[in-house]
């Protein structure tokens, strides 16, 4: 039995100011199944809320129809109001007569046609609407993270200071990430290392946390409440049970290679950890290079020469945790929330031809400059030219190498690169007050607490000259790099001897970023940067329910946001762990069996894995829908040509029902 | 074609990109012409090409599916799949005697409300223009 | 040279008359019985337990529905309606006071009078138990008239026993049972879970004097009857209805035949030693 | 003697009846010959072997409205679907002449179909008697033949100088009123049948073969693409459902057939004849045994439409050969 | 072709059904004139001498196959033929173990109808790009070379006319339709349980054989096909009123290639292109 209402909205004058309000519900009132039209001023208001469920009450409604504005504003709160006078939440249909008919119409008479047949179209479809429950499922009380810089490391201390476990994947032999290459941080200036080596420890040391180096992450199955993920523990070739890690095997390999984490400025050892602070705090063996691994790889051709088999680490290992049978494996863990904090890398400044594509070695990335200041860097805190290991002078800075540049398809600005190259300028004068730095830039963006007081600074105080233009070529001149620009503000071309040029390289998402996301079903732009659920509103949200992203692998951004975004998705995941079960939406797919087919086309373009396949009691293969995973978009009911698949909410009855009354009005 | 001789269009417009731009248009008071009856749908890939076909096989002037651009789905990938399936059934009604132009599918942002008035707008105009269908 | 017959006003079967739908109400979760009013007095609607009409659900369609009333009673012509299909479905939607359509009646009936002396056995399954009610009703009007009556009333759930508020009455008379069992019982239900058929086996009605009345779904019916052959029923003491996909209720659209006879024609009240050849086909 | 209408006589005359009533003759459609109204003469097709489809569609439409419904207030009216046409068709064929009586039995048994009824009334049947049967025509074995005049109302004999007209029924004495007719002793001589199909006794055959396995077999061919019962001029199925457009209701009937998968599902889902062998058995055995059991004739007029069109050679002139074959061997 | 071909064919499917390999073989026999073929069944080696392979066996016997789910049958098919089993394999309707190909090399089939018969090739064979079967366990006839690339004079032609004429072209064809859905009924691509023009709810078409239910019929008919139809034409030579059903095929067939490069039925593996997509592809929609 079908009693509609339908409660049509003044909203003030934004409705009836141009729509015929008494038409439209005497209309109503003539449309079949409708048992009840009324209107208000303003039916979201208590009062108007309180007349649908007075109606729904006295008249019996089962079904009811709200004509105001933009179901985008109040379905939620419509469905509350008459879910408190009984009726089941989802029998309730929005005609929308504000956003798309009032607001935008201004013949009074064509408005109120147009209002009667969205009415229509609601009546209809609430006809076919039915009761909608949601699903209570159970959630496992894990989070995972995925990457361990800055970002990962606070997302997990605090998921796990809440009470959580958590499981932190890095994909390096240490967390720390890009935070733990840099020297100083700005504006305030204060030592990276120093602020970030306590966490990373905590990291290691929290009863909650497990630290998983040396992995990533390669499948990931399920639902919100409910991930199965599938990680790769890459083989370190050290028991790390066993290891104490005192290091005498680094120090004793003999096998020596260029240091990534010292971006080529430095050298390591074959067996190794990244850098001193490392945690874990435990070599892992680098296969590629480790001369035991290139003996093996002889005996089986023996071709060449023999190499020697070294075996050293393995010998003077205290611990005899050297452990050279072991595989890479994959381990399966079940997480109820997942944390996506895979970060950023540097813009490769080798596509600039006119800044020398890469070939000479006193034009520096900003990061590489970062190692040569660090203390604990190649250089131990000097600054030499890698040339020539001589304190350089004049020293030039270009900003925007692939930030805000079309050419090399990167348009957008990284964000951090203006206030690092102060803090360089700064930072390098107090080294040596003979250095002098010159700056070529677009804009300084200088946005930020003290921010721009420390851009200035680099100005005022430590002298570096910025110059508005771009560079438009570098090349060795003897010892000296000319570099060729133009101020233009002055509108004059500038040349500079410089000693070592510094690139103001920009962020870019993570290798593998999108392969990730695709694994995940979020989104990510053009990019590979990480798409959230809403820029403003659900920044840590993504489009898939129980994962969450945060950092630089969203877009770019400096440490203190990264740190901000890491604790803003801990929150979302303890949210949402310390729920005991989940809600999910009834809106979804669902299958009716005799019609199934088994052509498995829905399974073919569910973007979310939600159709399983299920055999009937009489042995036919059909769909089924994993209503936890279904997000409801609908695209397998269009891809079943049988029409055994509906999504409730947008039933293909619902949906034509709609045009017929539309078209047979 | 209604009585005054104006455009049916029914619009399919998806709730996360181009209704919500439908809503912005009104938020902004973008006016265009009142011929569109629209149908809130998640997903431009849950537009049924049964649907469409009833529209015109029911007399409907035009149709017009809008979606999220190409990338932003909601879905990640419904407007993909919508798209191939709208390509060829466009072409297959337009074999059929249904002008490709009645038929348009546009990519509308939530933010772009000025443009989902524009292309009503335009639309309308143009469906006016090409008057009713000849054969219904 | 053939003679023209003259030219007569044929009435045309397939309009039905108006009616007005009195009341609906819930028998299950998904059953309503629905009182229909003629609207006009000279249409003539007189009818006997086991005959069916057609009921319309004017914009959808029609359907067939076996009536649940008697005549005699003149309380209107009910109909038990379970939610299958898109007629079912748009009745379920009417309100009291709805315009609808009767044609009909259909079909032949249960011979009542030919079973007066005997003892009787009703045994109905879910829905199939509606064009039994009339059945009960008149014997127990006329209780005087049969002997022993025994009624096993049979359904998936206890929510789903139709009629359910009438089994007190039903059970009232003197040398009358009302038997109730359901496939799968639930919190409240405290009576048999078993199926009709090993339910009549536990029973063992006596053939002797006796015949049977099935009312239910073709599978039911079928074990059903092997039953009542195994207690020794005869062929011609056994009286079921059958169900046929039926679109006019004239004998003329051939569909719901069972070899040459039509269900609704012909039927739908066969005895088993009518439609015994014919029972594999149903 | 005979009488002779001369070929522009005919073709007056059907000019002339043009004037006052519909006129449905053969005429070209596409590649096709289908009986449609004409508005000219000209379009007039003379020299056919038969129609693709049969001429049945002019008594029992493939779409019908059974009735309408007019509301008003909280009451509906339903209007009963009147036909006031007078048609007249012209070129029938004995075999489709008989196929529309044969209906008779169905249709105006009590109560009767008052649609076909209706149609049956306002039409007049102006049959042509075949001169040259084609290889798929069996009619004399069924029970008529090439120049069988019982089920029309006029009859019309192609001879040398025009047509020999015999005026079968009043109705088509009426519509002869004025038409002059030439005198001619030109005997006519009936045309003959080469096909000969068994026909005979196979209604007791049906009943002894109709547990056979031959029905599953045979029905392995077929793809059930129901064109023997859209081309039949005796296959009457037919469904029922409303259709609603701008607040009108209607009734509506058209053609279904029974070979049709759900043609016989019942809303609960169960079906009895499911599987493919019951419904071409079904099909077979309304023709030649339920048929016949309850109207007399087989329900088959031998115009050999569903012997041309089946897709897949489901020939029921070897099936009926067939069956005999099978029931001799049943004894 | 002719009797080598018959032989081969009863050879094989004599060994077959005497080796217990499959329960009945689908080929072809000569129908009740006695000039053209239809399909036959062969459940017994000693019947296999019905069997025959000439120029009209048109009939794509891979239809069946879904009669003969889960039961292990051969089929003759020709190289239209074969490409719907790569369809029914891929849409998870046949499998592939229970199913043994006799595949025929086919020069192509004559026009023909019942007891006439006549030299003149098919138009559609005569622009046929399949003649050796893409899926067979067993080979009849030398492999044919097939020539690039596919025409579509025939679309080209339709789409010469104005939006107009078209339509009042495909509304007459839609007037002729009595609706008896032999074309799906033909299809070896339509298999659904319930098609959606028989739903009642909801009722996507309604219950009037009439100009535009006919027309939405069709047009889906041949949409639901879009990508998958493997050229076959069954459902235009079974149409009992001649409706040009292959012209809209070959149209999208025509434009399935154009868009999404991709022919049906060619391999088992190939997604449809209505279940798959690429990012950046340029279908002329909103660019």
């Amino acid at each position: 039995m079908s009693r509609i209402g339908v409660f049509v909205c003044h909203c003030g004058t934004n409705i009836g100011g141009i729509v015929n309000v008494p038409e439209v519900v005497e209309a109503a009132k003539a449309m079949p199944l409708v048992a009840y039209a009324d209107e208000n001023k303003y039916t979201c208001s208590e009062v108007g809320q309180g007349s649908i469920r007075d109606a729904i009450r006295e008249q019996k409604l089962d079904r009811v129809v709200v004509a105001a504005c933009s179901p985008r504003m109040h379905e939620n709160t419509f469905r509350k109001t008459v879910a408190t006078a009984g009726l089941n939440p989802y029998l309730l249909e929005i005609a929308n007569l504000r956003e798309h008919c009032s607001w935008v119409h201004s013949d009074s008479k064509k408005a109120t046609a147009k209002a009667i047949d969205h009415v229509r179209m609601a009546v209809a479809k609430v006809a076919r609407h039915e009761s909608l429950f949601p699903k209570q499922v159970g959630l496992t009380k894990r989070a995972l993270v995925i990457g361990g810089g800055i970002t990962g490391i606070q997302a997990a201390l605090d998921i796990a200071s809440a009470g959580h476990e958590v499981v932190l994947v890095e994909k390096e032999p240490s967390v720390g990430g890009r935070m733990s290459q840099l020297d100083k941080t700005f504006p305030t200036l204060d030592c990276s290392a120093c602020i970030l080596t306590p966490k990373m420890v905590d990291v290691a040391q929290h009863p909650n946390i497990t630290l998983l180096s040396y992995s990533e992450v390669k499948e990931v199955r399920g639902f919100v409440g409910n991930f199965e993920v599938d990680i790769l523990k890459k083989a370190k070739m050290v028991d790390h049970k066993t290891c104490t890690g005192c290091g005498t095997c680094w120090q004793k390999c003999p096998e020596k290679v260029t240091s990534e984490f010292d971006l080529g400025l430095g050298q390591r050892t074959a067996i190794y950890i990244p850098f001193a602070q490392a945690v874990p705090n435990k070599p892992v063996i680098d296969m590629e290079n480790c001369r035991y691994q290139k003996y093996l790889k002889w005996t089986q051709t023996e071709e060449g020469k023999k190499p020697p088999e070294c075996r050293i680490c393995e010998k003077l290992c205290p611990t005899k945790s050297i452990a050279w049978e072991q595989q890479e494996e994959i381990v399966t863990e079940k997480f109820g929330a997942l944390v996506v904090a895979t970060g950023f890398k540097t813009f490769d400044h080798s596509v600039y031809g006119e800044y020398g594509a890469g070939r000479y070695p006193d034009v520096i990335s900003s990061l590489q400059l970062e190692r040569l200041m660090s203390a604990a860097g190649p250089t131990e805190g000097e600054v030499l030219r890698p040339s020539d290991n001589t304190h350089p002078k004049n020293i030039v800075f270009i900003q925007c190498v692939g930030s805000r540049d079309d050419k090399v398809g990167r348009p957008y600005c990284s964000k951090v690169c203006c206030m690092y190259t102060a803090k360089h300028a700064i930072m390098l004068k107090e080294h040596d007050p003979e250095v002098q730095c010159y700056v070529f830039y677009i804009d300084i963006r200088a946005g930020g607490k003290d921010f721009e007081e420390f851009a200035r600074r680099a100005q005022d105080e430590s002298g570096a000259v910025y110059l508005r233009g771009r560079v438009s070529q570098i090349y060795q001149d003897g010892k000296t790099l000319k570099v060729l620009g133009e101020d233009s503000l002055i509108g004059r071309p500038v040349e500079i001897d410089a000693d070592l040029v510094v690139l103001a390289t920009g962020m870019e998402a993570s290798e593998d970023a999108d392969r990730l996301a695709q694994t995940l079903h979020i989104s990510y732009n053009i990019y590979n940067f990480l798409i959230e659920a809403h820029p403003k509103l659900r920044p840590v949200e993504t489009q898939t329910d129980g994962v969450f992203v945060a950092g630089a692998a969203v877009g770019p951004r400096d440490i203190p946001d990264c740190v901000a975004h890491g604790s803003a998705a801990a929150a979302k995941v303890i949210g949402l762990l310390s729920q005991d079960s989940l809600t999910t939406d009834p809106l979804t797919a669902i299958v009716a069996p005799m019609k199934c087919v088994g052509c498995f086309a829905c399974k073919a373009v569910c973007p979310f894995n939600a159709i399983e396949e299920q055999t009937t009691r009489d042995g036919r293969i059909i769909a089924s829908v994993n209503e936890s995973l279904c997000k409801g978009c609908g695209l397998c009911v269009v891809a079943c040509r049988p029409g055994a698949i509906n999504l409730r909410g947008f039933t293909n009855q619902q949906l034509l029902s709609e045009v017929m009354t539309l078209v047979r009005r | 074609m209604s009585e005054d001789n104006s455009p049916l269009v029914i619009g399919f417009l998806c709730n996360w990109c181009s209704y919500a731009g439908a809503d912005m248009a009104g938020t902004s008071r973008q006016a265009y012409p009142p011929n569109i009856r629209i149908m809130r749908v998640p997903c431009s890939g849950r537009v049924d090409p049964l649907l469409i076909v009833k529209c015109f096989e029911e007399g409907a002037d035009a149709v017009l599916v809008a979606g999220c651009h190409p990338g932003d789905c909601h879905y990640t990938e419904g407007n993909y799949h919508g798209r191939r399936r709208f390509a060829l059934l466009r072409d297959l009604l337009d074999f059929m005697g249904i002008e490709k132009e009645r038929f348009r599918i546009e990519w509308i942002s939530a933010s772009e409300g000025k443009r989902f008035a524009k292309v009503v707008s335009e639309f309308t105009d143009e469906m006016t223009k090409l008057g009713p269908r000849k054969v219904g | 040279m053939v003679k023209e017959a003259t030219e007569k006003v044929i009435p045309n079967p397939f309009v039905p008359y108006p009616a007005t739908l009195t009341s609906s109400v819930d028998l299950t979760t998904d059953v309503k019985l629905f009182t229909l009013e003629l609207d006009r007095p000279e249409d003539e609607f007189d009818y006997k337990p086991g005959q069916f009409a057609f009921v319309s659900a004017f914009g959808v369609g029609e359907g067939p529905f076996g009536l649940a009333s008697v005549a005699y009673r003149k309380e209107g012509l009910q109909f038990a309606v379970r939610r299958v299909g898109t007629v079912t479905n748009a009745l379920h939607q009417l309100e009291p006071g709805a315009k609808t359509g009767v044609r009909g009646p259909f079909g032949n009936f249960f011979p009542l009078d030919d079973y007066k002396g005997k003892n009787i056995i009703i045994i109905g399954g879910g829905i199939g138990f509606a064009p039994l009610r009339p059945v009960i009703t008149t014997i127990l009007d006329n209780r005087e008239d049969y002997g022993e009556v025994l009624i096993l009333n049979g359904a998936r759930s206890p929510s789903d026993l139709c009629f359910a508020s009438e089994f007190d009455d039903w059970a009232k008379p003197p040398r009358t049972k009302v038997e109730l069992t359901v496939d799968a019982g639930d919190d409240n239900w405290n009576g048999r879970v078993a199926l009709i058929p090993d339910v009549l086996a536990e029973l063992g009605p006596s053939p002797k004097d006796a015949i049977a009345i099935i009312c239910g779904p073709p599978i039911m019916i079928k074990f059903t009857l092997t039953r009542l052959k195994n207690l020794g029923f005869g062929d011609e003491q056994i009286v079921t209805t059958l169900e046929g996909k039926m679109k006019c209720g004239l004998g003329k659209c051939f569909r719901c035949n069972v070899g040459e006879k039509y269900v609704c024609r012909d039927g739908p009240v066969f005895t088993f030693a009518e439609i015994s050849q014919f029972i594999e086909q149903f | 003697m005979t009488k002779i209408l001369g070929k522009t006589g005919l073709e007056s005359w059907l000019h002339n009846i043009m004037q006052e009533r519909a006129l449905v003759a053969p005429k070209h459609v596409g590649d096709l010959i289908l009986f449609d109204p004409v508005q000219s003469v000209d379009e007039v097709v003379f020299d056919y072997e038969n129609t693709n489809l049969s001429p049945k569609e002019f008594f029992f439409p493939r779409t019908d409205t059974l009735f309408t419904t007019k509301s008003q207030d909280n009451d509906v009216e339903l209007i009963p679907t009147i036909i006031d046409q007078e048609t007249v068709i012209f070129g029938i064929r004995p075999c489709d002449a008989r196929g529309i009586a044969m209906l008779d039995g169905p249709y105006l048994d009590d109560p009767a179909d008052s649609l076909w009824a209706q149609h049956r009334n306002k039409t007049t049947m102006i049959g042509l008697s075949c001169t040259k049967p084609a290889p798929q025509c069996f009619c004399t074995s069924v029970g008529s033949a090439p120049n069988d005049s019982s089920s029309v109302d006029i009859m019309l004999t192609e001879v040398d100088d025009g047509y020999a007209v015999e005026a079968v029924t009043e109705k088509g004495e009426r519509l002869l009123q004025g038409v002059e007719l030439k005198e001619s002793d030109v005997t006519l001589s009936a045309p003959s049948c080469d096909t000969s199909v068994p026909a005979e006794g196979i209604v007791e055959t049906v009943k002894k073969v109709f547990d056979s396995p031959y029905w599953s077999r045979l029905a392995d061919r077929c793809i059930h693409c129901n064109v023997c019962a859209y081309v039949c001029p005796t296959c009457y199925c037919f469904d029922i459902r409303d259709r609603t457009d701008k607040g009108k209701i209607e009734r509506i009937r058209t053609w279904e057939s029974c070979q049709s998968k759900g043609f016989t599902r019942i809303a609960g889902g169960h079906d009895p004849r499911a599987d493919k062998g019951s419904r071409l058995r079904q099909r077979f055995c309304h023709k030649l045994l339920y048929f016949p059991q309850q109207f007399g004739p087989l329900s088959c007029v031998g115009c050999g439409r569903c012997v041309v069109s089946c897709p897949v050679n489901i020939d029921i002139r070897e099936i009926i050969s067939d069956l005999q074959e099978l029931g001799a061997k049943v004894g | 072709m002719g009797e080598d071909f018959t032989q081969q064919i009863r050879d094989k499917a004599k060994e077959l059904l005497e080796n217990g390999a499959v329960e009945c073989v689908i080929g072809y026999e000569t129908g009740s004139d006695g000039v053209s073929a239809r399909p036959a069944f062969i459940y017994d080696a000693a019947e296999v001498d019905r069997l025959a392979f000439d120029n009209t066996c048109t009939h794509n016997l891979v239809k069946y196959l879904l009669d003969k789910k889960g039961k292990s049958t051969a089929v003759v098919v020709k190289g239209c033929d074969s490409r719907a089993l790569n369809l029914l394999l891929s849409e998870r309707q046949i499998q592939r173990d229970k199913v043994y190909v006799i595949g025929v090399v086919c020069p192509g089939v004559v026009e023909w109808g019942w007891n006439k018969r006549s030299e003149q090739l098919q138009k559609r064979c005569n622009w046929c790009r399949q003649h050796t079967p893409v899926v067979s366990d067993f080979a009849v006839g030398e492999p044919i070379t097939e020539e690039p690339p596919a025409e579509f004079a025939d679309v080209a032609e339709m789409a010469t006319k104005t939006a107009e004429d078209r339509a009042t072209f495909w509304r007459d064809q839609a007037e002729r339709c009595i609706r008896c859905y032999a074309c799906r009924q033909a299809c070896p691509g339509c298999y659904c349980i319930d098609c959606f023009v028989e739903l009642l709810d909801p009722e996507w078409v309604g219950i009037r054989i009439a100009p535009d239910e006919n027309w939405m019929w069709n047009t889906i008919r041949a949409y639901h096909l879009g990508g998958r139809c493997i050229s076959c034409n069954e459902c235009e030579r079974v149409c009992p009123v001649n409706i040009p059903l292959s012209l809209l095929n070959r149209k999208l067939e025509q434009e399935v290639l154009d868009l999404f490069d991709y022919k049906a039925g060619m391999s088992e593996d190939a997604p449809a292109p209505l279940i798959t997509f690429k990012k950046d592809e340029n279908l002329g929609i909103a660019e």
